[in-house]
């Protein structure tokens, strides 16, 4: 029973800690790649809606059963804060339906939970941690310590990044496990700096990690000659905290808006129409990126046979390649895979204005980037 | 032990952080008597009250009741063996009604508190004895009023009323006439004297009509400690009662 | 202050020919939606004792309290030197020099004694001094530092007394002062009273304590289901014990 | 009775008129939750700020014994109720001396320790939850996983925990209970032993509460650390505050409207906060006794 | 040994840097729960606008943060007041729960605001030039800022608790708690009165905010997640009393050091644990008196 009707529902943190790396941000980038995508003019009706999960893996549900049951939508899009995504995961492979997650970070999606009806577009935890943690370690930063969010997201965090470091020569000397939403770090930097390690990993997101970070420069850390390396951080976080604060800071993302000409061009136009005039984020071009596979998907499908693994397998046959991540493709497993990047934040005289934050360090290549398929632990690719 | 003597105190003594309040009280209630307790404003009665019935911990000394030492027991447990009180300043269940109040206190005594598996049409079967016991106290037209909103008087006598309910043994009454009117003065009087033969009766009260009018026996405390004991004509001669408590006008 | 308000004409007739310091007229109250006070009418002359009788509940408490300004809903007038009081808040008829000592005492637990004390602020001189208030009260004197609402019942009365007392005020409302006081303290209440009656203060007493009443006040007025229902004066207190008798079962 | 009646048959035909099922049943979980809740604050007169543990332990027990264990339905919500009626003991011991507010606080307190050995022992998998819980078969035949089935399933659950507590509120028992929260030390002098009864109201609140959390398990299949938090028994208050604190189906209505404004709003994004926030200050504001509590008021019954 | 030992002087003594934040807020709530009997659960949003103003005025106006200090507290607290004026007012001698419903949907809806036009994760806020750098202690790196902080909050909670504690006004201010017509039938504003309280609790809230603006990070979700600790030591003082709160304050930044030390993953729940032991041997906390 196909038919030309799509119904998009972006579900994410409207209000919450990660509003600003997807929140409305993500509407709009999904309104933009239904009006980039052509298929309107081709009679396709395609329609967004958009819910705040709030963080919390049940309301999420909800809604996203909700939309499946009753407003009938197609495909769940950006999904941030894990165990949420978790949870969509699992009701969306029971209804047979769509999930393009684009912000959350764990690599289970793709690896224990992974699913025909998922996939995975961003950036996952091993490669924010093999990013991050083998290039440092390769440039000198072989002595690692760790302040982990104690959560399940930490853990892997902190876990796939050890990996890197390890399997690059480095050590890791020691560790410390903060509660999620811990607004004072001083006890736990004096912790870090005593442990002299070069590179002190934070293993934590959003408000937790700028907090240790604008308090690490507080207490002289980095001045002090210890290296400071962000494993999850997104261009709002940088902003909020400032160049002066967060100068010299490593990270490893896969879209940056001042890349090439494409992503400025794209990101230009997502600028002027957000509220607070900011920049889009990887998770935000992510979820413009997946849904133009998805639509060049369906056109080639010619309509939309409303059945989610269907659709799944023709996304995974064509290559992905679209202006913001460049050329890649989809593996088995769901998980989407393109080249990512290692930046150092500039200080505030190299900045040559508003979001101008990044330098690149290196590239690194697709294939590199992300798990490697005989590491997965997928069921999906036993068969 | 002599067995008429249904509540009797050695020693007791209460004191608050360097101020004592009730000093070496040895006070011994008749059974069946009207037994007043008066004297000057903080002497400790009070005081007393609240360590009689356990809502203070004596600091020394003894309480006996019906022969058996109850220094160490809690309140409530006080209370069920009959020995039960009402307060200086009224207590009552404000939203519950007349009826209400007095059924509160009548089931209690029936093993039925812990049900919550059963419906409160149970309790109705304690309806008949709430009437009788509110009209005792001439409270029968405010039955289905709610406490609250009775005038200062009447929840006095609901309060007696509900005291009464336990069935008690022996009465500890503060003040009860306090802030009432003279009607009513008369008929908690009256009411008084009708129960006390049934019932053992301490009393706190400053009214002295009422005191000469209703009690056997009087003990007068100042400062905390027996100043006499005696019955009415006999203390009204005394001149250090009439110093400490009565004043020039009196005798 | 000028007072704007067109006087009820009743009220001006009842002003001009009694020269008194409080004029009560037609006052009404209600708490909530339940109407307490239906109409009352009196008036107290400087330097007097007027005394209150009632039955419980007759209202004798919420005509102090509308006249303080404490309860919320009220209509008709209540004059005071000239001023209107029907719609003043209460901090402002407190600065007209009038006090209230509430039936229920109002001893706060979280001051001391001696701050309980010292919590009205002085209105003008001529209040008792400390020592004063000690010498008609020794049992505060010995309590100063102790919790306000520790004392015992006697004390809480005297302690809500004598604070009034310090303030200063010039007219006194006293609700049931002496209720829960041993005899001899009443009587040394008596006897303040009847000084500070001499000494030019005005009060307004509510009693239940008929004897005590009938050794202070120069006039009673009855009050009775929200009114004013008789009134005479002490002298002829006699002749009127049949009426009284049947108002109050005295 | 005549409001029981209407709202059983309301209840009753809701599969037949359109509206989400699923929202119904969520609604009707929290709904046997707020009573739970209003049956200590309304009627006992003791505010607890904890009593999302309950809900959360319940919920964690019967997602473990499904999942893990492969028990029954029937048993997994028995094993999950007992489980929060073993915590209400604990906890009980620990808090039911204490008065007022320090009462509402030290609950809040013990919850917060609760939900610390949540997040840190393993089954319950951290903030990811028990995802994908199966639903089964009801004493073997009724199947679950049929939203109609399940349905009647939830509507039995909670109309048999709402005339539980209905009866407690009306029982001999219930009239102690009001009686110690009008004036606790003259309850005392008749010769109750209050703490016994604030125990068992609290007992029997935290049990039920616990049956609403196992049921919840089977409408969202899922078990996370949103329903021990904090703030969880922070919209247990709201609940039963918005539907009226003391009457007997405030709680009922004020759970469905707080879920409604979740479930409805959330299209709203940002502006959710604000307007929830709008709403509970307008309703404090202008109907304090809360939805049910101003009709009752209104129409001068208790209801 | 000796290297543990430095750490722990070490973390004892952030656990101090910490707890004058602790204190300097549980100062304000307990001032409004204590005067107004108020528990005031907009605490944290309203800390949060002290924080904002403090961004506001160096952005906007090009005041520093010295101004800051004086003009956020003055300008929040002014909020404070308005709301107090046209909402908390209506509630005086209500169950404590509508206080605290009203505040939370305040705190909602500030938050939700600010939330909508400054986006979630933040903004900057450095630290002022003069207080930049540190100190190094030998077993420490103390920044000078942090050392700042303590002695501030310390001289602002001495000061509040002399005004209340030992002054005429503050007597007032119990008194009215208790039984506001009375105290006004004396003679005495109690509304004027009351809402200049809650301005000042709300004012050292927005205080608490400007000092944290550079530590932390200026975010409309900042209070959220402390006002329950801070609720937690007010509770622990004993409800309403200052130098409770300003002890225990202090003590639980402490505490909290100490487990950030042993049992890190801990150190947000300590002062729960902290809270029932307390509650159980105290059950009106540490000064509270028993009701
Ligand atoms: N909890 C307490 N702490 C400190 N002092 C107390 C306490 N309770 C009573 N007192 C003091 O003990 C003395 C005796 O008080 P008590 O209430 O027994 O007096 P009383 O004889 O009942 O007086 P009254 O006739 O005025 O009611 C008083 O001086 C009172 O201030
Ligand atoms: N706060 C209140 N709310 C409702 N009704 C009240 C309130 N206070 C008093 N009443 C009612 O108002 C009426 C008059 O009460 P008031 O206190 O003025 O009587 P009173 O003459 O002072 O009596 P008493 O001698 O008992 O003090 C009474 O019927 C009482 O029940
Ligand atoms: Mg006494
Ligand atoms: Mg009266």
């Amino acid at each position: 029973a196909g038919d030309k009707v799509v119904k998009i529902g972006v579900l994410n943190d409207q209000s919450g800690l990660y509003a600003d790396l997807a929140g409305p941000g993500s509407v709009i980038a999904a309104q933009m790649a239904i009006e980039d995508s052509g298929l309107t003019k081709k009679g396709w009706k395609i329609d967004v809606i958009s819910g705040d999960h709030q963080n919390k893996p049940d309301v999420g549900v909800n809604i996203a059963r909700q939309w499946i049951d009753v407003d009938k939508v197609d495909v769940i899009a950006d999904v941030p804060t894990s165990s949420v995504a978790l949870a969509v995961n699992n009701l969306v492979k029971e209804k047979n339906s769509i999930l393009l997650d684009s912000g959350a970070g764990t690599s289970d999606l793709t690896n224990s939970q992974c699913s025909p009806n998922t996939i995975h577009w961003t950036y996952d935890t091993y490669m924010l941690a093999h990013g991050t943690g083998s290039a440092l370690t390769k440039s000198g930063g072989n002595t690692w310590f760790f302040l982990t969010a104690d959560y399940a997201f930490g853990a892997a965090l902190e876990r796939d990044t050890t990996n890197a470091v390890v399997a690059a020569g480095g050590k890791v000397v020691g560790g410390v496990k903060h509660p999620l939403n811990t607004s004072d770090f001083s006890s736990f930097l004096l912790q870090a700096q005593a442990s002299k390690a070069k590179v002190i990993g934070l293993a934590n997101a959003g408000g937790d990690t700028v907090n240790a970070i604008k308090q690490a420069s507080e207490f002289g850390i980095v001045s002090g000659g210890q290296k400071l390396a962000g494993l999850l951080m997104f261009i709002s976080d940088i902003h909020s905290l400032g160049l002066q604060t967060a100068k010299g800071l490593n990270l490893t993302a896969t879209f940056y808006w001042d890349h090439n000409d494409g992503t400025r061009a794209f990101s230009k136009r997502f600028q002027e129409r957000m509220k607070t005039k900011a920049m889009p984020t990887m998770v935000q071009a992510g979820v413009y990126s997946s849904l133009i596979h998805y639509f060049k998907t369906l056109d080639k499908l010619g309509e939309n046979p409303h059945d989610g693994a269907k659709v799944i397998a023709a996304m995974k046959e064509i290559p992905t390649d679209d202006p913001l991540f460049g050329k890649g493709k989809i593996e088995p497993n769901g998980r989407t895979i393109h080249d990512a990047y290692l930046f150092e934040v500039k200080s505030p005289s190299e900045s040559k204005g508003p979001w101008d934050y990044y330098k690149l360090v290196t590239t690194i290549p697709a294939d590199e980037a992300f798990t490697p398929l005989d590491k997965s632990t997928c069921p999906l690719l036993k068969k | 032990m002599a067995d008429d003597f249904i509540l009797e105190t050695q020693g007791l003594t209460k004191e608050f952080a360097g101020f004592v309040a009730v000093r070496d009280v040895n006070l011994r209630v008749r059974r069946g008597s009207i037994h007043a307790l008066i004297g000057p404003n903080g002497a400790g009665k009070t005081t007393c009250f609240n360590l009689l019935t356990k809502f203070l911990q004596p600091s020394a000394g003894q309480i006996l009741y019906k022969g058996k030492d109850i220094t160490a027991m809690a309140p409530a447990d006080v209370a069920r063996l009959g020995l039960v009180r009402s307060f200086q300043i009224s207590a009552v269940f404000p939203h519950l009604t007349a009826l209400e109040n007095v059924r509160v206190a009548l089931q209690r005594q029936h093993g039925t508190s812990f049900d919550f598996w059963r419906s409160k049409t149970v309790l109705n079967r304690f309806n008949d004895r709430a009437h009788e016991l509110l009209n005792d106290v001439g409270l029968s037209e405010f039955a289905d009023t709610p406490a609250v909103e009775m005038p200062y008087g009447r929840k006095r006598a609901l309060e007696i009323a509900t005291t009464l309910a336990l069935d008690p043994e022996m009465m500890l009454l503060d003040e009860p006439m306090a802030g009432m009117g003279h009607e009513d003065i008369d008929k908690i009087a009256a009411l008084i004297k009708r129960i006390s033969a049934k019932y053992t009766i301490l009393m706190v009260e400053h009214n002295l009509n009422v005191v000469a009018n209703l009690s056997d026996i009087i003990t007068v405390l100042t400062r905390g400690k027996v100043l006499a004991e005696g019955n009415y004509a006999d203390l009204t001669k005394d001149e250090r009662v009439k110093e400490a408590y009565l004043g020039a006008g009196h005798g | 202050m000028v007072d704007t308000n067109v006087a009820d004409p009743k009220a001006s007739a009842a002003k001009s020919q009694a020269g008194a310091i409080l004029e009560v007229r037609n006052l009404e109250a209600w708490y909530g939606e339940s109407h307490i006070l239906h109409g009352i009418n009196f008036d107290v002359r400087p330097g007097e004792v007027v005394t209150l009788l009632g039955r419980n509940g007759a209202g004798k408490t919420s005509t102090l309290k509308s006249i303080m300004g404490m309860i919320g809903k009220r209509t008709g007038s209540i004059r005071y030197e000239n001023n209107e009081l029907i719609r003043m808040s209460s901090d402002k008829i407190a600065r007209l020099g009038v006090a209230f000592c509430p039936e229920e005492r109002g001893i706060f637990s979280s001051l001391d004694v001696r701050e309980n004390l010292m919590l009205p602020p002085t209105i003008r001189s001529g209040g008792l001094s400390l020592d004063q208030i000690f010498d008609l009260f020794p049992n505060l004197k010995e309590r100063l530092s102790s919790q306000g609402t520790k004392l015992s019942g006697g004390e809480q009365q005297m302690l809500a007394i004598g604070r009034i007392l310090r303030t200063g005020a010039r007219f006194l409302m006293l609700d049931e002062p002496t209720e829960g006081l041993a005899p001899v303290i009443i009587q040394q209440i008596g006897h303040t009273i009847s000084r500070l009656k001499s000494e030019g203060f005005t009060i307004l007493l509510v009693e239940q304590n008929f004897r005590f009443a009938s050794t202070v006040a120069d006039r009673f007025y009855i009050v009775e289901h929200g009114k004013i229902i008789d009134g005479f004066a002490n002298s002829e207190l006699q002749a009127n014990m049949d009426k009284l008798h049947t108002y109050l079962g005295v | 009775m005549i409001a029981f009646v209407l709202m059983t048959v309301l209840l009753a035909i809701v599969p037949f008129t359109g509206i989400y099922p699923f929202f119904v049943m969520q609604g009707l979980c929290f709904a046997l939750l707020a009573c739970a809740f209003n049956l200590l604050v309304g009627y006992g007169g003791l505010l607890s700020f904890g009593h999302a543990m309950f809900l959360g332990t319940a919920g964690y027990f019967t997602a473990h014994a499904l999942k893990v264990w492969g028990l029954s339905p029937e048993l997994g919500i028995i094993f999950g109720t007992a489980g929060a009626a073993a915590l209400a003991v604990i906890t009980g011991l620990v808090a039911i001396r204490r008065l007022g507010i320090y009462f509402a606080m030290i609950t809040l307190a013990l919850s917060q320790l609760v939900y610390f050995i949540y997040l840190q022992t393993p089954f319950t998998h951290g903030e990811d939850g028990i995802q994908g819980i199966p639903q089964g078969k009801l004493f073997g035949i009724f199947d679950l996983s049929q939203p109609t089935t399940l349905y009647y399933v939830i509507l039995a659950g909670f109309l048999l925990g709402f005339l539980l507590i209905y009866r407690t509120i009306n029982s001999p028992f219930g009239e102690v209970l009001k009686a110690i929260r009008e004036n606790e030390p003259r309850a005392i002098s008749l010769g109750y032993k209050t703490d016994q009864y604030k125990f068992l109201a609290y007992v029997l609140s935290g049990t039920l509460a616990g049956l609403a959390g196992s049921l919840k398990v089977f409408v969202a299949q899922n078990a996370s650390l949103t329903d021990v938090h904090w703030s969880m028994s922070g919209e247990i208050v709201l609940m039963t505050l918005v539907g009226g604190l003391g009457t007997v189906f405030g709680p009922v209505v004020g759970a469905f409207v707080i879920i409604a404004m979740q479930q409805y709003l959330a299209g709203f994004g940002q502006w959710v906060t604000v307007i929830q926030g709008a709403v509970f200050v307008i309703c404090v504001l202008t109907f304090r006794r809360g939805i049910i509590g101003e009709l009752a008021h209104f129409f001068r019954r208790s209801l | 040994m000796s290297i543990n030992l430095q750490a722990l002087s070490a973390q004892l003594l952030v656990g101090l840097i910490n707890g004058s934040f602790y204190a300097l807020l549980s100062l304000g709530l307990a001032v409004i729960f204590g005067m107004l009997n108020i528990i005031n659960f907009a605490h944290g949003a309203l800390y949060m606008m002290g924080a904002f103003c403090a961004y506001f005025l160096l952005n906007g106006l090009g005041l520093n943060y010295w101004f800051a200090l004086i003009i956020a507290p003055v300008a929040v607290g002014i909020f404070g007041m308005i709301l107090e004026r046209t909402m908390l007012k209506w509630l005086t001698g209500l169950d404590h729960l509508y206080g605290l419903l009203l505040t939370f949907g305040l705190a909602l809806i500030i938050q939700g605001v600010f939330q909508n036009y400054f986006g979630s994760s933040g903004l900057p806020y450095a630290i002022p030039d003069q207080l930049r750098g540190g100190m190094n202690l030998g077993f420490m790196f103390l920044p000078i800022y942090r050392g700042w902080v303590v002695i501030f909050s310390l001289v602002v909670c001495l000061l509040t608790w002399y005004l209340i504690e030992r002054t005429r006004l503050g007597a007032y201010l119990r008194a009215a708690t208790e039984n506001p017509t009375l105290v006004r039938a004396f003679g005495i504003n109690v509304p004027r009165m009351i809402t200049l309280t809650y301005g000042l609790g709300v004012g050292l809230a927005a205080l608490a905010g400007v000092l944290s603006a550079p530590i932390n990070q200026v975010r409309p979700l900042m209070g959220t997640d402390l006002i329950i600790v801070v609720f937690a030591v007010v509770v622990i003082g004993g409800m309403g009393s200052i130098m409770g709160s300003i002890i225990t304050g202090f003590t639980l930044g402490i505490v909290e050091g100490l487990t950030k030390y042993f049992y890190p993953e801990a150190s947000n729940t300590v002062v729960f644990v902290l809270m029932v032991l307390v509650l159980l041997v105290k059950p009106a906390g540490l000064t509270g008196r028993a009701t």
